[in-house]
């Protein structure tokens, strides 16, 4: 059953008043833009004992995400590809209200979203996570752990799974007779990434719209959505978030905004993981 | 026909699988009052899929600490039959049901008018008795309908349809092969009367020209299903609140 | 571990007062003979993606049963016939205290009571379910969902996996060489159903016992007895229900007018459902 | 012999696969006071059935809120061991202990008299250690003897014997091939000084007529156990109310 | 989550006054030697349906053990030897504050103790559990109901286990041409036990230190330290219980008071055992 | 190498397979005010082994009559990320960390003044970034730099470090070979201003007499790791109760 969250109710009027008046004049209280993101920071590799990991910092927010490599059977309708696992969590260690116990309707919706943009956008070749057609293909846990939650959790979320998944090299297959071998100790091919995608989210405050809000911010905003972006800026998942309503035209600036944003995040990640 | 293979969603006479044009809803039936306990409740068939929804408020909070001091708490359940699926569903709640059981509450909220009722609450069960596309969207409207059947004051009534894209084309209403094999589902929710957006996800893969034309799709669908919902309500009840 | 109900003890005193001045002069509040059931009407095929649905109203006591198919191994210590699982769900739409969640002791207790009805009555002929002897057969999974709550969900739930069971086709099977093949979109056999069997509840109320208590009537009974019975009269289950209790000579009496009562509700059931 | 295959349950010379005659009860043992902790407990053995029973209270109950205003709250746990049974049992609980639990509780709160002591709880425990036809009633004697042994004023102390069906015949007291490859399974528990029935189930196959044979056999049964009962109980105690 | 019982905070200072005072003597208030254990009596064979079962008492502390032997594939890692599970279950018929439910850390915590005590003494020669190398094996599944909480459960759990495991019988096999077929309705082989292992608990109260604590001396106890030993005085586990800190110096007079008690343990379990 | 053989873990040359001497450390690494949220949080890396922690407290309790009018009520979660050990790990947590978190939280409670925060708690989570050998100690000295990070006031700052033996020989600090495949892993966690002992444990296979050489060689490593602790903090804080 899902509940209205008991924070809902402590709008903090005055908050949101001061932040009409700064965004009036083009500015929001942190400083930033409106269609300003915070610094991203990412660091390939943090858990070492990951297939791949990254630790990412969208100003401080903080998530880690890491890969593991797992041989299993496919899926009966997709005998030809590997399997995708999504998991995010919202550690007691990133906020006080969170608590200890399975994922909560919060981090499992934020799963399934991320999860989404991965899979539709087919930033991974599933494809090529075969081993034995039909047989043994490569189940792809991604996890992703949130240790400082400052808002906007989200983008984060995303830009963590795509780099840990390109910090990713598989397992060493080698042929054996008629059979294939896997090789846990040593590492093999990369993971087959197609390209990154990246979420952008766009919140709402009065009439206003700004991007990546932070934690502050996420307080008092009548809504958000979150879009999606391939780098040839096909739409691959969309979500809104949380209680609030936008009007058509308003979801119109949304995905024009998003899609502005998303040109820069691209360009910024892909100058941190060194691709395309 | 095996599962693993992709159907002709759009056939040569540029129809769809179950014979509707692009831009055509399937059949849809709607009546209110349909339980006994509940203090509203409401079934809805959209082609075949099926929800019957039920709505008890608003109503004293237990325990009485989890009361909000400003507003009415709501509390939101979406499920499946374990026989509304072609597969026999488990009854235990998934994480799918979770999600949708998220978006339902936010998407319903932004519709009623909490803060008439504070340190109550409002508990809205939606069960899906069949299940062939689009039933987080009729167990939305299903439960928009409980709501008013409850006499429970709203901004307006919600009206949703999905778009989506089948064999490159722009599509209305998905049915459950397009669902499946489409390029993209798109659900929106709208209050009609306030031009109001309650809910918007999409997956799949959409250009924003793609994207700008869904939506228009989809606001023409709505207002269709708007003024059905329309005639639900007045047939049992006269009048009751809209804002334009 | 199993707890008093925290509602049993607002025992409204008034209202038995006065149901016992009523039932003094042969009648009930509700206008009904002691031993008067509320009309049953069935509606066959209620939901369409079942392989047998029946929504079931007594009087406004509502109950969708849905029947599905899987193909599954047998137990080990029944190779040669097909697997049944009865499972009842209180719907928190019901009843205003009903909570979502798992089963309770009370939608297992009637759970386990429905299926002991099925499964002792020989109703269904369980061996004329097995596709491929010792490694095949069907399980029937009858899941019994309560929609309205209005009291004697027990014997509303037993018509209402009948019915469903009666409306049940099997899928088409198919002789492929040696091999038998499931064609799940095709439905070919009836259900293999032997005859139906009805479960009769009995309430006491001081020293007056009625049939088929309505959801009033439930609140003010000292306790109650549910007896099945086959159409030859046998007795195929026996559940007492709540608090309280019978003398050896009232137990007698209950067995009577049950006896008397699940005929008539196996004529209207045969009726109904055009069987027999 | 394979378990798939019923054996003969009645044997040519008229008697049963452990030798007793058909009206003949299993031998049985009682033993109150066996453990230091608990208010009251107990351990009985019916044939190769073994249970303990314990029992806490009547004493407040936490969180307060949930105290009944005008009588105990009865809390009732029925429990199998996981050596208890020959395959063995998972020690989390089953259906059936879930459903057990519950019957025996109302059998048991219809004999406490707990009107004596409001908003407290009384907490019951019955652990299976050796199951072998018949725990639902051997617990409950057990729990029924543990209460008493608490000092907790009831109407009578119940008394409970399953009768049953095997090759035709109607037979006292189950053993487990019985209670497995028999036609009925009828267990009875009562008050006899008050000749109230606390429990009655039956699963299997009687007609009426069986049936009131059946129950007459339970009743003379109980009231041979209900005797032995007695005997435990004045060993400790000399006297206990009796309603007759 | 680990959280701190919320009985803790209730000290019983006079208690711990008086108890300081006597120990002053030479004695503890129960009128045992600081380095005398209760009574142990030992019933074999309590649980007639386990493969072997020992109902233990250590003074008013009751426990009974029962072994259950189960056919099984063996893990991956151990292809040649057996399997063991050991699961502590602290019964709400034990003591007033015990709930139901799944175990709680401090069941958990024992089960982990006693497992590790058996382990690593090599008490049972597990390599003797193989029915078919790498394919079959007897997992011994070792399940200790604690009855009656009176105080150092632990100890009196490690009694219960071995005892209960020499009680074991495995059941019969037979060779059947290339192929073994266990008869479970027959026994076999005892359980091949090399030796006993004991597990001893030391309290500390003050500066002075006391072996097995019942329930009063538990309530007052600084810290406890458990140590289990093999009958040739090798340790074999150790675990320290509770809040509160030794000395380094206090842990070596621990080891010794230990040492010594765990002789004459091991020398009581031998002669009712008949074993050694 | 398979994973079913035991590695030699004494070389020829009297050295471990990493190289190091029987009595030398890992390289270890820490950090304090690592989170923006936590009101105090840590890094620590341990040669392969990496722990993040994070202290929110001492706060107001919830629900209320959960808390203690003495103290402070603590609450330890341990807990390894999926992707931190060989084998993904399951998130849900196994008995083992279980376990792991009752022994760090004893540990820690015993070196927190709590009465100093009565009705209050002071909630400590610990994250296994990768586990190689020893995460229980890193953990909990991670929590005990976080603790003092956070202001809450210590009897010591705890430090930690596992001894065992491995093919015969006593060893200081295992590594992951030496704590699968050696013969005892004895770890120990003190307080080494005030001589105390929070934590000790041991599985595995050791004489008194090696027991004795093994906590003597416990105590060395764990002065140096303390001194190191010291360092650690003295570059956020200068001074911080130390009691000798």
């Amino acid at each position: 059953m899902s509940v209205t969250p008991s924070n809902e109710n402590i709008i903090p009027l005055i908050k949101k008043e001061s932040m009409l008046v700064s965004l009036e004049h083009g500015i929001r209280q942190n400083g930033r833009k409106p269609f300003e993101y915070r610094p991203i920071s990412i660091t390939l590799g943090y858990a070492k004992k990951a297939d791949g990991s990254a630790l990412v910092k969208l100003g401080d927010t903080t998530v880690l995400a890491g890969v593991k490599l797992e041989e299993e059977q496919p899926f009966e309708d997709t005998p030809n590809q590997g399997n995708l696992v999504v998991n995010v969590e919202l550690l007691p260690l990133a906020y006080e209200t969170f608590e200890p116990g399975p994922p909560d309707e919060n981090a499992i919706e934020l799963s399934r979203v991320v999860d989404r943009s991965l899979r539709d956008s087919k930033s991974i070749d599933l494809t090529k996570l075969v081993i034995e057609p039909g047989k043994r293909v490569w189940t792809v846990w991604v996890d992703i752990y949130v240790l400082d939650y400052s808002g906007n959790v989200l983008d984060a979320s995303t830009i963590a799974a795509i780099a840990a998944l390109y910090d990713t090299k598989l397992p060493k297959l080698l042929q054996e007779g008629d059979s294939i071998k896997v090789i846990k100790e040593e590492k093999g091919e990369r993971m087959p990434m197609n390209y990154p995608v990246v979420t952008v989210t766009v919140g709402k405050i009065g009439k206003y719209l700004i991007v990546d809000p932070d934690i502050e911010e996420e307080g008092i905003l009548d809504t958000r959505l979150s879009i999606s972006y391939t780098p040839d800026k096909r739409m691959v998942g969309i979500q809104k978030f949380g209680i609030g309503t936008f009007s058509m035209q308003e979801i119109d600036q949304v995905e024009s905004i998003a899609r502005q944003a998303s040109a820069k995040i691209l360009e910024e990640l892909k100058k941190q993981l060194g691709i395309g | 026909m095996s599962q693993n293979q992709k159907p002709k969603l759009i056939l040569e006479n540029g129809l769809r699988t179950d014979g509707r044009k692009p831009d055509e809803l399937r059949p849809m039936k709607m009546e209110i009052g349909v339980l006994k306990n509940a203090d509203g409740s409401s079934i809805i068939e959209v082609g075949n899929t099926k929800i019957i929804a039920a709505v008890y408020g608003p109503k004293e909070i237990h325990p009485r600490h989890l009361a909000l001091p400003g507003r009415a708490t709501i509390r939101v359940r979406y499920h499946m039959m374990p026989f509304s699926t072609d597969e026999r569903k488990s009854p235990s709640p998934s994480r799918r049901e979770i999600e949708i059981s998220k978006v339902i509450r936010e998407a319903l909220e932004s519709s009623i008018l909490v803060e008439q009722f504070p340190r109550s609450s409002i508990d809205v069960f939606m069960e899906v008795i069949q299940a062939d596309a689009g039933t987080r969207l009729a167990s939305l409207m299903a439960a928009s309908l409980a709501v008013v059947d409850a006499g429970i004051p709203v901004k307006d009534i919600i009206a949703a349809v999905a778009v989506g894209k089948a064999d490159g084309v722009i599509v209305l209403d998905l049915n459950e092969p397009e669902d499946m094999w489409g390029e993209a589902d798109l659900p929106v929710a709208m209050m009609p009367s306030i031009n109001q957006v309650n809910l918007i996800q999409m997956n799949g893969n959409l250009t924003p020209e793609e994207f700008k034309q869904a939506i228009d799709l989809a606001s023409r669908g709505i207002q269709t299903i708007y003024n059905m919902e329309k005639e639900t309500l007045k047939s049992k009840y006269i009048e009751f609140k809209e804002e334009s």
